[in-house]
């Protein structure tokens, strides 16, 4: 195994399965708090703790505890459990920690909890069988990946966030206005973003 | 069984992080927030939005 | 505490049943998705072979070659229904797994992409090229050039060219072993450039003993195979693959069994003339050429001057370079000396393989070439100069054995 | 945008209960839940269909769990259970689709697990099953499931038909029949873009502006009847004044 299979792994999660964009994940908090771009980058960076933590944390569960047991069919219930309880605990810490973090990220953890991207890449990762690497690299392969979904969630939000800003002031149709058109600016993002396809 | 021990094994640390979240003070003029409250939240941008908005008026 | 207790107790309550239910549910589910599993995993081969009995499929896997695994078809009665080739090849853009089902007559039920990671657009572009491959004989089999898509287009296509050798070479064996029963495996051994036959094979039993050698001919556009032992005899003619030219072959059944050098030929029909040039020129090999039974000779011949004196030998060799096979001719002297190196055939790059080459002429006029002194010499060209240095020490080995006798 | 649904103090009947979530409480045009699934499943009818039977198994059953043990739960570790339930539900309902219907579990792929966070559901069970009987849970949690089923097959529809020219093209679910419900010559469209990504967020961006056109046309109706009702008032109050002043100036004279 080469090196240049984390460079790879990194580009294709982030920008051609991109989460948001190409594989529907984390449409609600795209949606929702996509609508100033400091609080867009804001939630960023908390899904993108959670989700490489998330990852390593799923990806340890499922094969030092579920696959030993052979009880890999109660994946959905543990993993859900194992993130909610790692928001808790993230939560906690920055809450005791640092007033200032918990202003600007921490109001966003609840949310993090039912984001689908956390537990979709948390799934996504042993369904790419990874392990097939090895162990340890198959670990470091998920956490990449996590990574690279983690930083296209942040560049959609963070784009789409400047492109919104735009349309509050636009002259629309009052039908429009507000979700509908940036559902289908966020239709247009993702043709875009097809034509990615081939760089890797 | 393994697998019913697994799943409580999960459940207590999910309730053992809950209760110590939820005993751990927000600081100061914070409020904690609640996450079932964005989810039940008919606004498509939750709760979450207008405790900012509150916050910085 | 109370409060704390009570949380714990409705908690636990909650997770017992819950992991209960979920338990239930896999006990009674459990059987059923691992047959879904496997029948969503079997169900490419199934779409090829609609008889096909699942419980019957044997899986051989093949290695050195884009094939990864044979899978035989039988019917519930046991009967052959063909057989299906995975294969697996490497392009710039990821990997292509390709299927591949060949029904017992060799011809091509269906060829799929299983998966792959090349980009969706170009892989979109495969299926007309796909479907014209439908009931060709895999062993003939002629693509359309131009689809688009030049790198999946390549994978599937080596892995189907790769395929067609598996199968081709199950006939060839099978035709080997209408004459020598023994035959278990065979390996190219030297492929003749304007010659009327084509490709020398060398045949071993299962022991890895070499137990004779074919020379491939193709007369009135169908190959046929003359077949010798270990030590020359002539053991007779088969047809690769088909059983057309069988009434010709009886005219030289009077030989068999007979050391070639020894058999003069009388025969006549169109046909037979022809099989007899083949023959002829089998035999002409034979008897000025010797075969070495060293791993990386094909065979060796004596050298004369222009007053007709013995000067020298001479060895063809083979052995595998970065590209392919490497074949060259190396010349001994009498006393033993290594003078000459010609190339009969390489596909490495020329620049590597120039290099590697002239790293030997300092070698000229010894007995003998050490590993380490050959090294220093094509460092930097390894592949060529390793597969060079093999032939070489093979043939200088094979010549002192040979004079000690 | 009218997103704040008025709450409404009385009672709904039953059978308002169950057909609110078509298109007064549509969870999808209206509250924006699910748009996930939503986007990710409904590239044909059928799998649209498939999520829909999905999530009305996972919400009426955790509904009614919910309802039924809503008096023991404590306040603190409400969603702990609320999440500990539906997930149980989800893993159930997931190995019975991988069991019986494989194909549908296939297509449906990740979004079976991801069932678990949709926010319907644990927002039903926060917002109406904690407070509700169980009758009324379930029936609440079957409207707004059907609610749901109901816009995912109105995107699937138009997706599919855009994408193939097709209806109903390729059943995944154990049904008594197979192949296209309908077929137009494909040929004459066939716009891959509408099966996939670009084509959810558009399709759904379209239907939203279409469904919210009708909203405010119905609002703007209403406004203009209540305008009408409160002049018509304001006149009749005026003419009562004007015959008083008469009659009072009458009285005078």
């Amino acid at each position: 195994m080469s090196w240049t299979i984390f460079f790879t792994a990194i580009i294709s999660s982030m920008l051609i399965n991109n989460v948001v964009l190409l594989r529907f994940l984390g449409v609600c908090p795209f949606l929702g708090v996509s609508k100033k771009t400091e609080s867009g980058l804001a939630m960023s960076i908390a899904v993108m703790f959670v989700m490489v933590m998330a990852a390593l944390v799923t990806y340890l569960l499922y094969y030092l505890v579920l696959v030993p047991l052979n009880i890999e069919y109660i994946q959905t219930i543990a993993f859900i459990l194992i993130i909610a309880s790692f928001v808790q605990l993230v939560e906690m810490f920055i809450k005791r920690f640092s007033k200032k973090i918990y202003k600007s990220l921490g109001i966003y953890l609840p949310l993090i909890t039912t984001n689908c991207a956390i537990l979709g890449v948390a799934v996504a990762n042993i369904s790419e069988n990874f392990i097939d690497y090895g162990t340890l690299p198959g670990l470091a392969l998920a956490v990449t990946t996590a990574f690279g979904a983690a930083l296209g969630f942040g560049l959609i939000m963070f784009s789409f966030s400047t492109i919104r800003e735009r349309l509050e002031s636009a002259n629309l149709p009052e039908s429009w206005k507000g979700v509908p058109v940036a559902l289908v600016t966020a239709g247009i993002m993702a043709l875009a973003f097809l034509g990615l396809a081939g760089i890797v | 069984m393994p697998a019913v021990l697994v799943v409580l094994g999960v459940v207590g640390l999910f309730l053992l992080s809950t209760l110590l979240n939820k005993n751990t003070q927000a600081p100061m003029d914070l409020k904690n927030v609640d996450a079932i409250k964005c989810c039940a939240c008919s606004n498509y941008s939750c709760g979450i939005k207008q405790q900012m908005e509150e916050e910085e008026e | 505490m109370l409060d704390k207790l009570k949380i714990a107790l409705v908690l636990l309550v909650i997770g017992s049943m819950s992991g209960l239910l979920i338990w239930g549910t896999n006990e009674l589910t459990a059987d059923r998705i691992e047959e879904n599993r496997e029948r969503a995993r079997l169900a490419v081969y199934v779409e090829m072979f609609p008889d096909v009995d699942v419980n019957k499929m044997v899986f051989d896997s093949v290695e050195g070659s884009n094939i990864v695994e044979i899978i035989t078809m039988l019917d519930s009665d046991n009967n052959l229904l063909g057989y299906a080739l995975r294969g697996s090849h490497n392009n710039p853009f990821g990997v292509v797994n390709v299927v591949i089902g060949v029904d017992r007559n060799n011809s091509i039920i269906d060829v799929k992409i299983t998966e792959t990671d090349n980009t969706p657009t170009y892989v979109s572009l495969l299926p007309n090229f796909l479907r014209n491959l439908r009931s060709q004989d895999i062993r003939d089999v002629s693509y359309d050039t131009s689809t688009g898509a030049t790198s999946t287009y390549n994978s599937v296509r080596s892995i189907i060219e790769d395929a067609k050798l598996l199968v081709a070479g199950d006939t060839i064996l099978e035709a080997y072993q209408e004459v020598i029963s023994a035959a278990a495996s065979y390996q190219l051994l030297f492929e003749f450039s304007d010659e009327t036959f084509a490709i020398e094979y060398l045949i071993k039993d299962d022991a890895g003993q070499r137990i004779g050698y074919a020379y491939h001919a193709t007369v009135d556009g169908k190959e046929l195979a003359l077949i010798v032992d270990q030590d020359d005899t002539f053991l007779g003619f088969v047809g690769i693959g088909h059983s057309d030219l069988d009434s010709a072959f009886t005219a030289f059944e009077d030989y068999q069994d007979t050391a070639i050098k020894d058999i003069t030929l009388d025969v006549s029909g169109s046909l037979e003339d022809q099989i007899a040039t083949v023959f002829e020129a089998v035999q002409t090999l034979l008897t000025t050429t010797m075969h070495a039974t060293y791993d990386n000779l094909v065979r060796f011949f004596e050298v004369f001057d222009d007053s007709d004196e013995l000067i020298g030998y001479a060895y063809i060799g083979r052995a595998e370079g970065y590209n392919g096979d490497n074949v060259m001719k190396v010349t001994i002297n009498l006393d033993g000396e290594f003078v000459k190196l010609e190339e009969l055939s390489t596909n490495d790059t020329p620049n590597f393989f120039d290099l590697a080459f002239s790293a030997f002429e300092p070698f000229y006029g010894q007995t003998s070439i050490s590993q380490d002194d050959a090294i220093d010499g094509y460092a930097g060209a390894s592949a060529s100069g390793a597969s060079l240095y093999l032939i070489i020490s093979s043939a200088l080995s094979y010549h002192a054995e040979r004079m000690a006798e | 945008m009218a997103k704040q649904v008025k709450k409404s103090k009385q009672e709904l009947s039953k059978l308002q209960n169950l057909t609110k979530g078509f298109l007064k409480e549509n969870p999808i045009f209206v509250f924006l839940l699910g748009m996930c699934p939503a986007l990710a499943v409904t590239s044909t009818l059928e799998t649209s269909f498939g999520m829909g039977v999905l999530v009305i198994f996972v919400l009426v059953l955790s509904n009614v769990v919910v309802a039924l043990i809503k008096d023991f739960i404590p306040k603190e570790v409400k969603i702990p259970s609320y999440i500990v339930i539906i997930s149980t539900f989800v893993t159930i309902v997931g190995m019975l689709t991988e069991a019986y219907a494989p194909l549908l579990h296939e297509s449906l792929g990740i979004f079976i697990p991801l069932i678990v966070v949709n926010c319907l559901i644990l927002g039903r069970a926060e917002s109406y099953a904690s407070k509700n009987n169980v009758l009324n849970s379930a029936i609440d949690g079957l409207g707004m499931a059907l609610g749901f089923m109901f816009a995912l097959m109105a995107i699937g529809f138009v997706r599919e038909f855009m994408a193939t020219g097709a209806i109903a093209y390729g059943v995944f679910l154990p049904l008594p029949f197979e192949g296209s419900i309908v077929n137009l010559e494909t040929y004459l469209f066939n716009i891959a873009v509408f099966s996939g990504p670009a084509g959810g967020f558009i399709v759904i961006g379209t239907l939203l502006a279409i469904y919210n056109g009708f909203e405010i046309r119905k609002q703007k109706k209403a406004e203009l009847e209540r305008q009408k009702l409160i002049e018509e008032k304001k006149r009749i109050a005026l003419e009562k004044k004007r015959q008083r002043e008469l009659e009072s100036a009458g009285g005078k004279a």
